[in-house]
């Protein structure tokens, strides 16, 4: 198994959840992030201070998937999660040595 | 038929609150007067808490909310028992020009039926109380996320016995000097205002910047509680304006009317200056504004009809806007939520337009300021900024000159840095 | 021993303010009356300020709390100065029919002994006043999340000018043609409540819906602050309907009592309709049903006997629940946080219920609705609400295309999207 | 000259409402006093919605804000229709020495017109109504977390009806026992605190510990919340307090300066014995050690001088953290929010030093505790506790037990760990 | 080193914590995150809309232990966080390729 | 590639960052999450009762490099996340298998 993990922008969440269901993945864990890059940070003004928010809100999807779907979702996230426009993320695939299901005690 | 609504006698009493001791010669209760200054008394201290201590809660940074509330909470418990053991009897007894007598000490011999010209004399009391809290309260701003608790205690212990005693007897109590040269402070323009600004300034320069100041975002935590507390500042205001005709009358109501419209052109003065400099008009911005409009109007509410209301506060959305940004930018002290920019900037901006625009027909006989002929009025004016500012400053650095040799002003660094809620209080928000 | 609380002079008082010009024939001032103006004053001011912000901010989601709060703080004082400069006048002096002359223009000649009926003129402009904020902040929920906040200042002005100031006059000004008709509105159910409720349903309709309405999730983001909210819209509407007696007597404590119980009444009906209907009873829903309660007691507040309010009160729970669920739904317009469906219909509903229960023991000689023999006042009232919902509705759709056409009137989708906090106004609730 | 403001007769209004029925001999209205009473309603309003909810919801978890909420808003609109329907005409009629007649059924027979001493029969109904409301309020505290809504609705109307309305009636009633009796209680320390602390501590008993109580981690989940809620209670104490004088003159004055003072004095007192026992000074601790000042100086506020004042706060801050801290922990029960510990014991505190306290300079002819020479007041005062003590206690378990047989009183344990938010009202506070 | 991931339901931490403290592991890392699965979720409702909470609240836990530890740290795990209903989560191990202590520098 | 994961201290975060940048490190996701070791927690009182807050506030970092930037990027965090004080926290470096750029769907 293989543990797809996307950093991406938090407007995109449901676009990337319908574009995993479409092939039969619906378990997913989100997590909301912060993050830094090239996109430049947005410009807070407080009376006479100005904060450049430079760490943006981004939100961490991870979808464990069989190694045979990897190339699926890669690619499903990917192009439900793009705009173009700096900023949209990152995709990171990490092995999965072993995996469980709490309920039930077997392997995914 | 004159007996209760006779304007004559209540514009006796109402200069008489100002200018003489405060026990008027005929010795009657009115009651709508008194059922007035009961609900002004409400106001105002709704005004410290929650309002103050929201509208500077939502400032700080999340680990610091509680500590602040703290602060507010606690100088309102503080000074209440300061106010009735000491506080009370040095600035409205009869004594001499600078300070007053002991005579009401523990307010010993404020019987239930003694008055204070229409009102009881536990009303007047009362409704002074709450400006003896909020002022000290004021000053907590200048010194967020920084200060001791146990330092805080006694600085406003003794701040308020040797400091807004005796400013509160120069200008209301009976024989104070600044009263008789004929300076003009309705509501606490240089008592409140201008006596928490200055303050603020040397406790933000004796205290020192906040840890990361300029280099870590500090953005306030939650505007939302800024903004409530603006405006029960706003609602509370009327008590501290309208509440300080000491009568329900026409002068109750023109004092809320301006204090109304000149805190409204302040926000928008502010909201739109920042928008043409700034680019976008901010939440902060107009809260602000509409405090900086208060603070203004506060000495001139009793004197100005409402175009120099509108005048006061426009003048004063601007002039505070720049002191709490390109003056303290300039200057370099960390007045962390800018108590000088606004309450000091503010009450002199306002201290002083007072003596442009108070006229005869609102503030009656001899209350003329430049508009009604008496340009000597702003000399008059300037002359009691200059004494408040001189006296508050001085004997402000002094104690906390004083408690820092003793104990020290500061928490570490470690504590500064974890948060005072829970390195001071043992509690957070979650 | 007649000369203040002669039932008779105080009536013919009351009756005055609705029926014929404000000023009364004994310009007497009455203190008693005076204190509790003051305190309506501040009580009404405190339902915009906070009240209304935090009942429309729980609403929306994170990103747009700051932005709701912005607007209703800014109406407050973008209001006031009008209505300084025009709206009082056009609304209360002497004028014809349709809207009032320039006699206090900038609040010429408010001096401060200026009466109005047995109170200061300034008190009763400044009562006035929070009338005129309230309103159109209450439209400000029929387009949350959306508008852009230029166009948002220009609408608010032109609204206030253009839309409720004459009708203000129709129902409340000297000779205003609804009142002479006899259409009966205590503290604002047509003036106040239908008028931002249909302007708010033609905003909601004109500006589109929300992005994501009805796919994304748009669950409000903390009610705790719609409770707080919709607290003190609550105790602050004892201002606004016992206010409206404009006096301290009998008819002032009956107009309270009859609110409080049509509240209550409204609270309980939304909460066990909604648990009947959905299988919970929502925080959400017992707040909106109190809402409900306080809009359609409104009109009634002076002429409706407990047993009226309580029916009163069951009734508008019930077709508010209604209106904010099915009818909204049904339609399909994206009226945010409900201005129609609470204001809109609690008003109509409020109207129509004012001339059935409408009792001359409470509201004085001539004041009857169908129980108390007057079924005709039905009809009476529906042409108030019709003449009413008609011209707000035109005029405010022709502002609103003016508006669009030379400015817009929203954000870009990105902006939206973003949320107004950071993209309008630079901030963000951390 | 006498007709309004004479002492005498305003005394013998005063005494009137506790002594004898609440119709005084001379029907005359006062619009000042009305004006202030309007006003104290509005106060005591404030403290339910939104103070005591906020005060409350401030110290649950999260998952459980908005029930906690929505438990004192529809107490608040229960309460309202049940007083309408019996609970005024139960408390405040003749009828004999435990219980009011029907007279006032549905508020029959309360005209407009109909005065109660010198205030409108609807304004005293109304007052009244909002002690009604808070003391059923307080109680939701003590089962926090854990109660079903259903049964919970129908506990508080049951309470209402058997238990507030008679007790009511005995202090405050026409020719109640416990008044009779000599029993002095100025604003309902038996009536409101020992009654709901009691209460209170039957309901925590008999509903059980909450889930996880000792080993999960129930810190409070904002607390900010509590100090707004506090301040407002504070506040709003006022109009309790200096609003039960039901006039607007020195006795009101003069309660509203003990209340300040006492309240100030408990905080300080919990604060600094906190600071010494625990080695923090915590938030939480200074805000309850203020409302345990509330709560113990509410009997006495119209009965004590400032000194009583001092020493009752004192007092009551010492005795309610004991409360809070070592009695809850050494007895083992799970009163959530501690009702029993500061209303309860502040309560009881409050009442036995009124009859140590209470001097006839203050309270008038006969109102005299151990320092005025009347140590027997202390039995007498203990009596009033006794009896309320046994009757509240008794009472209130036979309702819960009932309805635990009937519908059962608590939440599932499921229910009970997602939290009551969503469980029970389907929303969640995001 | 292995990195034992597991989502699980929020009240189950304190369960988990003593679970793995029993032999000795006394450190881990905890993360509010939401999950998307099989359990269905739960309706809000406000006013006139419904909304479908499908994304429920979990908790991340991360523990790094050794080879050796990583059987009985996920059987610890399952045991510990199993209620037997749906929704209770999974577990899945990644490889540490590396790892530090910051304060010390030395590896784990 | 390499996902080097580093649990600190949350006022370290922006020397961290300045640190990664200082050698051309421009991109990490951060996250917060609570922590369990042998660092003690705050205990915070509430009248009667007191609550050990043993989860103690911590930051994750998330940095994605090239194997070659490894060592450099773990010496960079240990060297400006360190205080020498219990709780400094923890460096895991776990192996990626696969990235991508959502915007231009290259890999990294
Ligand atoms: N080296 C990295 N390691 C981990 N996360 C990264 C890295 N670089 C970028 N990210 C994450 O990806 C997000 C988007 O990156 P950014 O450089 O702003 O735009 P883009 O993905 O379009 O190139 C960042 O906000 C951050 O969360
Ligand atoms: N494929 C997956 N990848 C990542 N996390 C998953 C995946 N499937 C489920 N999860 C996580 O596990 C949680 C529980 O899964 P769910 O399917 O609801 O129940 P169960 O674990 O009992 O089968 C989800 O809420 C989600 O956080
Ligand atoms: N075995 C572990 N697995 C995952 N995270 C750990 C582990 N041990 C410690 N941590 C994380 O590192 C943080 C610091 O650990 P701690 O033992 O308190 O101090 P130190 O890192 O100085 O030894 C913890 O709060 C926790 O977040």
């Amino acid at each position: 198994m293989k543990l797809v993990t996307a950093i991406i922008k938090p407007f995109k969440v449901d676009d990337v959840r319908d574009a995993l269901s479409a092939f039969g993945i619906e378990g997913m864990t989100v997590t909301e992030v912060r993050g830094y890059g090239r996109q430049k940070g947005q410009t807070e003004i407080y009376r006479g201070t100005e904060y450049v928010i430079t760490l943006l809100p981004k939100v961490k999807i991870e979808v464990a998937v069989d190694c045979a779907l990897v190339d699926k979702t890669v690619t499903a996230i990917r192009e439900a999660a793009h705009t173009g426009k700096i900023g949209d993320g990152k995709i990171f695939v990490l092995d999965i040595s072993r995996s469980a299901r709490i309920r039930t005690g077997e392997p995914l | 038929m004159l007996h209760r609504n006779g304007n004559l006698a209540l514009w006796a009493m109402g200069l008489a609150l100002f200018a003489t001791p405060v026990r008027a010669d005929d010795p009657t209760l009115n009651a709508a007067d008194t059922a007035w200054m009961l609900t002004s008394t409400a106001l105002v201290l709704m005004m410290t808490i929650p309002g103050l201590a929201l509208f500077y809660a939502g400032m700080v940074r999340q680990k610091n909310i509680l500590a602040v509330m703290m602060q507010n909470f606690a100088v309102c418990a503080l000074v209440t028992v300061l106010w009735m053991i000491a506080g009370y009897t040095l600035a409205f007894t009869e004594g001499n020009a600078f300070i007053g007598g002991l005579d009401r000490f523990f307010l010993n011999g404020l019987t239930k039926d003694a008055l204070s010209g229409t009102i009881p004399e536990s009303v007047f009391m009362m409704f002074q109380m709450t400006f003896a809290i909020i002022t000290p309260a004021l000053i907590t701003g200048a010194f967020a996320d920084r200060m001791k608790f146990s330092s805080f205690l006694v600085f406003m212990t003794l701040w308020s016995l040797v400091v807004y005693a005796p400013v509160c007897h120069w200008v209301w109590g009976p024989g104070g000097f600044l009263s008789a040269a004929g300076v003009l402070d309705f509501a606490g323009g240089t008592v409140v205002h201008i006596n928490a600004g200055i303050a603020g300034l040397v406790c933000a320069s004796m205290i020192g910047i906040r840890k990361g100041h300029g280099t870590e975002n500090m953005a306030p935590h939650n505007l939302t509680y800024s903004v409530i507390g603006a405006s029960l500042l706003w609602v509370g205001w009327f008590g501290f304006n309208a509440g300080s005709a000491v009568a329900s009358n026409g002068a109750a109501g023109m004092a809320m009317a301006v204090t109304q419209i000149a805190t409204s052109a302040a926000a928008l003065a502010w909201m739109f200056v920042e928008w043409a400099v700034r680019g976008k008009p901010s939440v902060l911005g107009i809260v602000s504004g509409a405090v900086a409009g208060l603070v203004a109007i506060t000495p001139a509410s009793g004197f100005v009809d409402p175009m120099g209301g509108l005048i006061i506060g426009l003048v004063a959305g601007v002039a505070c806007f720049w002191g709490a940004t390109w003056l303290k930018k300039t200057v370099g002290y960390d007045d962390s939520l800018d108590v000088f920019g606004v309450h000091g900037v503010g009450g002199i901006v306002g201290a002083l337009l007072t003596g442009v625009f108070a006229v005869q027909a609102i503030g009656g006989e001899g209350k003329a300021g430049l508009i009604d002929g008496n340009p000597g009025q702003i000399l008059t004016q300037a002359y009691g900024v200059g004494v408040t500012v001189l006296y508050t400053a001085v004997v402000t650095a002094v104690l906390l000159f004083g408690i820092k040799t003793v104990m020290g002003l500061r928490v570490t660094p470690e504590e500064e840095r974890e948060g005072l809620d829970i390195s001071l209080h043992g509690e957070t928000v979650h």
